[in-house]
């Protein structure tokens, strides 16, 4: 076992069983971090679409809401189990995103902004469905996670569990997608889109296929919340922060790394909840404007990277 | 093997290529001649499927392919390379070579990839970053690379041999040769150099305002008449 | 159902007008440097608080506030285009997402200085109802519409006739071909985000005199722009006011047609319709954008 | 500077003290920040103001507030509700929304702590059956309102414009239903909380509907554009109504010329004239703590903190706070309010609830207009802003 492997596995057992020793009995600090996950899934996702797919995207809160209802409904109207709707949520995440196939073509802030679109329109959508969402008054008494092996995973340290688990599994994949072939065309994609097509890579489909693992990872994080937070509405569930925070924090741990969105998430969620929050009770998110600022203009890469140059 | 049948292709009104019919077999090296403008890149352009044709039809290996898309053509075996080289960004000259084989040729072979960079005489970058580490002539060879990477039946070669001095040239002509030889693929290149065609391909066609103006051998074409008006530009002048 | 009909194209003719001196610093900005300024509704948002503070504190027209309104916008555009000046890498990504904490930097500056409350005007005069035959509209809708009328139309000739102006669409176009005909590229590009100030400072006064202000507005109104640039097509300033009277059109008659909770979804819809169909928009010069 | 006021109030009653004096310590999750700030911040205002009243009443007992804001977010409320949980509070008091509302609430029965709130009117909050979950409102309190004006009124039909917010629509739909069976013409009209010009929908009302009466559910950014849009169209209605925010005096400081004649709800007629010595007295104190006239919003805050901590000392007192006594010491309350009479049913919920509807008046005042019994002036009707 190698240096890095073993801090890998250092990493890995504090992860799953000093967190949860060290503040398993305070829900709130659970809370928090488990909140802080929440966005770092996201983010990841996020970051995949970024990163591999080469796609900025301003509205992931259209996958996440998504992801959150049906994961809802399954559950609620048709008694499914919440451990398989979560899985179902993703794919029915991934069906919407079928949706935003045309503007795969489009470029930059065009694809942005469609995908932003997008989450207006499922917002609006949401509303309007009464008869399936209850519109506006949204869904509440959503059922919670189960008892597994013993383990209620609807407790604090349970959910935290099992977040921390879909987050290890995101990564795992987003890792194992880009060290493939796959993700080497994607690399090479970004700036030499046509070069790569012409030896044979259909770079439509492969932007398809990330926009597609994009979507359900998320579509599983909203689904997870649904089952956390119980409730839902359409201006929560397709709420624009859902897409806004998963990009600070991506950027501000470093958004072409794999562990840079989460370690970004949990940054940017601890400091403004424990430290800004006291320091400025209303506005703090000001604060969250001037660290993004200062991030893209002095350390673009993030966090991650600026770390690990002033180590090298 | 590759069949071009009345290609037209329009910009904006003007015809790029009009009528033009070609064919070339498997084993074949063919020069495509012709001043600038003639159409010679957007007809390479009309067999990979970056352009499309307002009418005509392309069929390669007796299967029409004018429906299918760019990659789809690479995967059935049509290698091109550009006039400006296009090397795949962010990566190294060895991963251009291994996607290349990986989604054109839909399988991986280090020894392959090792022989062709051998054999381009890229070995030794074979590290670097493809789009900043490499000279003009080492990208050069970089897009014949990477089109023989994606095991081509034919390959399409767009000015590989411009730009370069005598010495480079006469080098990369054997390369050409060798390629030839022992992939047994057929080649179609674009060149201006009316010495190197002639001494490279047994076959000429000359490209004049988007038509074939002469089709045969370097000696009968280059006697023509249409085609030293053409190149002296007297009509034009 | 005629006189509803003509009442909402009236309306959405009018509400296009203030859209459209919204939009059309943004598009300028954007054809200019290639950049979206996502914090262009936060600074019409900021003159809009402008002309609030003018109208409350000095007692006077919200229209006594369109220099200071002009002037706080500018300042906060220059800073924009400053600050997204020095980013050397990714420039496309670090750019939105800089002006985008800007964006943020501002909403919550206005939150913390002005509080969450609800402003507009109180000036009669502004809201007092003016009758055209069958229709109606408030006072400051219709001097909104004409002002921008009168903007829009000025700088087209100033882009078309100017020096300043060619050298701007040169800039937009070919930035290296300008460089190479003398033309400064920085100086025209920070020229073209002042003149994006100025007209969001216009536009800001607009918004304060016909509807209602919050701090958190600025994020929809940014939105908003960018749709009716997309709409536009980038290099056109009088599609720009077309798009944006298109949308206002659309949106009204969306209320009347069908239903106001679907208004916003119109316009979506819209805006993703010409973005797939016509990928230069409906008036911009043949340009690719994929 | 509110806080700083806050604590030099709370010092100087902590110097004031007999030394014995138990302390508790409640919990206020609110928003201060995001959609719902406004209306949280003048319930937390409102809170204060019972906690400085009580203390100053209450040898035995003081209270000590510890607020975190929820920013308007479902998951930060319960991560306030158990923050405050862990810094050991006795009960919850807060609140806006019922989509916040829900979840927090939800964390504290988990913990077994009483949730005591005024703003979420949402039925299914009370479906839920908790023991530990009251509420001194509820829609079914503004739905009975405005069916009370309307036939004190007499009014025949009523085009009811509404915001597809989760609050107001409900609202809507509840009196829809409500006002269908009296045969009351209801036509509705939802809009989207983006839109801004209402001249389209008030239109339709003007040429379609005809109806008698307009009734606005939404907030205060959506009354300014629909009554501006029907000052300009000039529907033949006899009236304009709506709810919450609305009949209050920062509307009519802030809209004088939009405002007349305009209903809306509203526990308090402007200038506050206190029929009660209680009501005088918070008026008083609210104005010396806050420097301004107390709000509808103040008002609920300050009763459901009044009737929490009016509990806990007598929870404290009968020796059952820390047995989990405070929910049924609390379901024990029936008590004469500034919002009326108050007492909770088995699910927590405050049956007597029944807002009353203010008018603005001639000078900038707000009269209570309904119901009749209640009322501390005559409506002007028909009477309209134009």
């Amino acid at each position: 076992m190698n240096q890095r492997n073993f801090l890998f596995a250092v990493l890995l057992l504090a992860t799953y069983v000093l967190v949860p020793a060290v503040f398993g009995d305070n829900n709130y600090v659970m809370g928090l971090i488990i909140s802080a996950l929440i966005v770092a899934g996201i983010a990841i996702a996020w970051a995949l679409l970024g990163n591999l797919g080469g796609m900025v995207s301003f509205g992931h809160a259209a996958f996440f809401g998504v992801g959150s209802y049906a994961s809802a409904l399954l559950t609620m109207k048709l008694g499914w189990p919440v451990l398989l709707a979560m899985p179902m949520a993703g794919l029915i995440a991934v069906l919407f995103s079928a949706a935003m196939l045309p503007a795969l073509r489009l470029s930059g802030p065009y694809f942005a902004l469609a995908i932003l679109a997008y989450a207006q329109i499922f917002r609006i959508l949401a509303t309007e469905m009464d008869w399936l969402t209850q519109g506006a008054k949204g869904l509440s008494r959503i059922p919670t996670l189960p008892v597994l092996f013993g383990i209620d995973l609807g407790s604090r340290s349970g959910s935290y569990l099992v977040i921390v688990t879909l987050l290890a599994a995101f990564i795992a994949c987003y890792a194992w997608v880009r060290r493939s072939h796959y993700g080497t065309a994607l690399r090479a994609m970004h700036d030499s889109e046509q070069a790569t097509r012409v030896v044979g890579v259909n770079s439509v489909m492969l932007k398809a296929w990330m926009l597609f693992l994009s979507a359900f990872m998320t579509g599983v994080i909203g689904a997870f919340n649904a089952h956390t937070i119980n409730f839902l509405e359409p201006d929560y569930a397709f709420g624009g922060g859902w897409s806004v925070l998963p990009i600070v924090a991506a950027i501000f741990g470093g958004y072409r790394t794999l562990s840079g969105p989460v370690i970004g998430a949990l940054c940017i969620y601890l400091i403004d909840q424990l430290l800004f929050k006291s320091l400025l009770p209303t506005g703090h998110q000001i604060m969250l404007g001037v660290l993004l600022a200062a991030m893209i203009l002095f350390a673009p890469d993030g966090l991650l990277p600026l770390f690990r140059r002033r180590h090298a | 093997m590759l069949e071009l049948a009345n290609v037209t292709v329009q910009f904006g009104g003007l015809s790029a290529v009009k009528d033009v019919s070609l064919r070339m077999g498997s084993d074949e090296m063919v020069g495509l001649v012709g001043p600038n403008g003639a159409g010679k890149t957007t007809l390479f352009n009309v067999i990979s499927g970056l352009v499309k044709p307002i009418h005509g039809r392309v069929l390669f290996d007796g299967v029409d392919v004018m429906h299918e898309p760019d990659y789809k053509r690479a995967r059935l075996g049509l290698g091109r390379t550009f006039q400006i080289p296009q090397p795949m960004h962010e990566l190294t000259v060895r991963e251009n070579l291994v996607v290349a084989q990986r989604f054109g040729a839909g399988r991986v072979d280090a020894a392959r990839i090792d022989e062709i960079l051998e054999l381009l005489q890229l070995t030794e970058q074979a590290g670097r970053d493809a789009a900043t580490g490499l000279a003009l002539q080492e990208l050069k060879r970089l897009e014949v690379a990477k089109a023989l990477a994606t095991e081509p039946k034919l390959l399409l070669l767009d000015e590989v041999l411009a730009g370069l001095e005598t010495q480079g040239k006469r080098l990369f002509m054997e390369k050409l040769r060798e390629v030839h030889a022992r992939y047994r693929i057929g080649i179609l290149i674009i060149e201006h150099d009316i010495e190197t065609i002639s001494s490279l391909c047994p076959r000429v066609v000359v490209l004049d305002f988007g038509q074939i103006i002469a089709d045969g051998t370097p000696q009968q074409v280059f006697n023509d008449p249409a085609v030293i008006r053409s190149y002296t530009g007297v009509e034009h002048a | 159902m005629a006189e509803l009909i003509l009442q909402a194209l009236y309306s959405g003719l009018l509400n296009g007008g203030v859209y459209a001196l919204m939009a059309i610093g943004l598009a300028l900005s954007f054809g200019t440097m290639r950049v979206i300024n996502l914090a262009h509704g936060e600074l019409v948002l900021l003159a809009a608080y402008m002309a609030y503070v003018v109208e409350s504190r000095l007692d006077l027209s919200p229209l006594a506030a369109i220099p200071l309104a002009m002037a706080v916008a500018c300042a906060g555009s220059a800073l924009v285009y400053l600050l997204v000046a020095r980013i050397r890498k990714n420039r496309e990504l670090n750019s939105l997402m800089l002006s985008f904490a800007i964006g943020i930097i501002i909403t919550n500056a206005v939150l913390l200085i002005w509080s969450g409350d609800i402003h507009s005007t109180g000036s009669v005069s502004l809201q007092e109802a003016v009758q055209l035959g069958s229709l109606y509209s408030m006072r400051s809708e219709l001097y909104g519409f004409l002002a921008s009328l009168v903007l829009v139309t000025l700088l087209w000739q100033w882009l078309a006739k100017s020096w300043y102006g060619r050298a701007v669409r040169a800039v937009s176009s070919q930035r290296d071909a300008a460089k190479l005909m003398g033309i400064n590229p920085a100086k025209t590009e920070l020229i073209s985000f002042l003149v994006a100030g100025l007209l969001a400072g216009c536009a800001g006064v607009a918004l304060y005199s016909s509807s209602v202000i919050q701090p958190s507005l600025g994020h929809a109104l940014t939105v908003k722009a960018f749709i009716i640039t997309v709409l536009a097509g980038v290099g056109s300033v009088p599609g720009v006011l077309a798009a944006s009277v298109l949308l206002g059109i659309t949106e009204a008659l969306t209320v009347t047609l069908w239903s106001s909770a679907v208004q916003e979804l119109a316009g979506m819809l819209l805006f993703l319709l010409v973005l797939f169909v016509l990928p230069n928009g409906l008036f911009g010069a043949a340009r690719r954008r994929a | 500077m509110k806080q700083r006021l806050l604590w030099t109030t709370l010092a100087a009653a902590a110097l004031s003290l007999p030394t014995f004096a138990e302390e508790f310590a409640v919990g206020v999750q609110i928003p201060l920040t995001g959609a719902q700030a406004r209306a949280g911040t003048g319930m937390y205002e409102g809170i204060q103001t019972a906690a400085e009243l009580f203390n100053k009443g209450n040898a035995k007992h003081k209270i000590k507030l510890a607020v975190v804001d929820d920013e308007s977010n479902p998951a930060k409320a319960v991560s306030a509700v158990e923050k405050l949980a862990a810094q050991g509070v006795v009960a919850f008091v807060g609140g806006f929304a019922s989509n916040i509302i829900g979840p927090a609430s939800d964390a504290s029965n988990k913990l077994g702590l009483v949730y005591m709130t005024a703003g979420g009117v949402d039925n299914d909050l009370t479906r839920r059956g908790y023991k530990t979950f009251f509420r001194v409102n509820n829609t079914r309190g503004y739905e009975k309102a405005v069916v009370t004006l309307l036939g004190e009124l007499g009014v025949k039909s009523v085009s009811v414009v509404y915001s597809t917010k989760e609050a107001t629509a409900d609202l809507a739909k509840d009196l829809e239903a409500a006002l269908g069976p009296k045969g009351i013409k209801v036509s509705m009209h939802a809009f989207d909380p983006a839109i801004t010009d209402f001249k389209p929908i008030i239109n339709k009302i003007k040429l379609q509907d005809k109806p008698e009466v307009i009734f606005m559910s939404a907030y205060e950014n959506d009354y300014v554009g629909i009554i501006r849009a029907a000052k300009v169209l000039k529907p033949e209605v006899k009236a304009v109504i709506g709810v919450w925010s609305l009949a209050t005096a920062k509307m009519a400081k802030d809209f004088p010329d939009l405002m007349p004649n305009v209903y809306g709800t509203s526990m308090l007629p402007h200038p506050v004239e206190f029929k009660q010595a209680e009501g005088r007295l918070f008026a008083e104190t609210y104005k010396r703590l806050f420097n301004k006239e107390p709000d509808y919003q103040a008002q609920f805050g300050y009763v459901k903190g009044q009737l929490l901590f009016e509990a806990i000392a007598r929870s404290a007192d009968a020796g059952t706070l820390k047995k989990g006594g405070l929910a049924d010491e609390l379901r024990k309350t029936n008590r004469d309010t500034l919002i009326g009479r108050v007492t909770f049913d088995a699910s927590g919920d405050n049956p007597n609830f029944q807002q009353r509807i203010g008018q603005h008046q001639a000078g900038g005042k707000i009269v209570i207009v309904s119901p009749k019994n209640e009322a501390s002036g005559v409506a002007v009707f028909p009477g309209l802003p134009w």
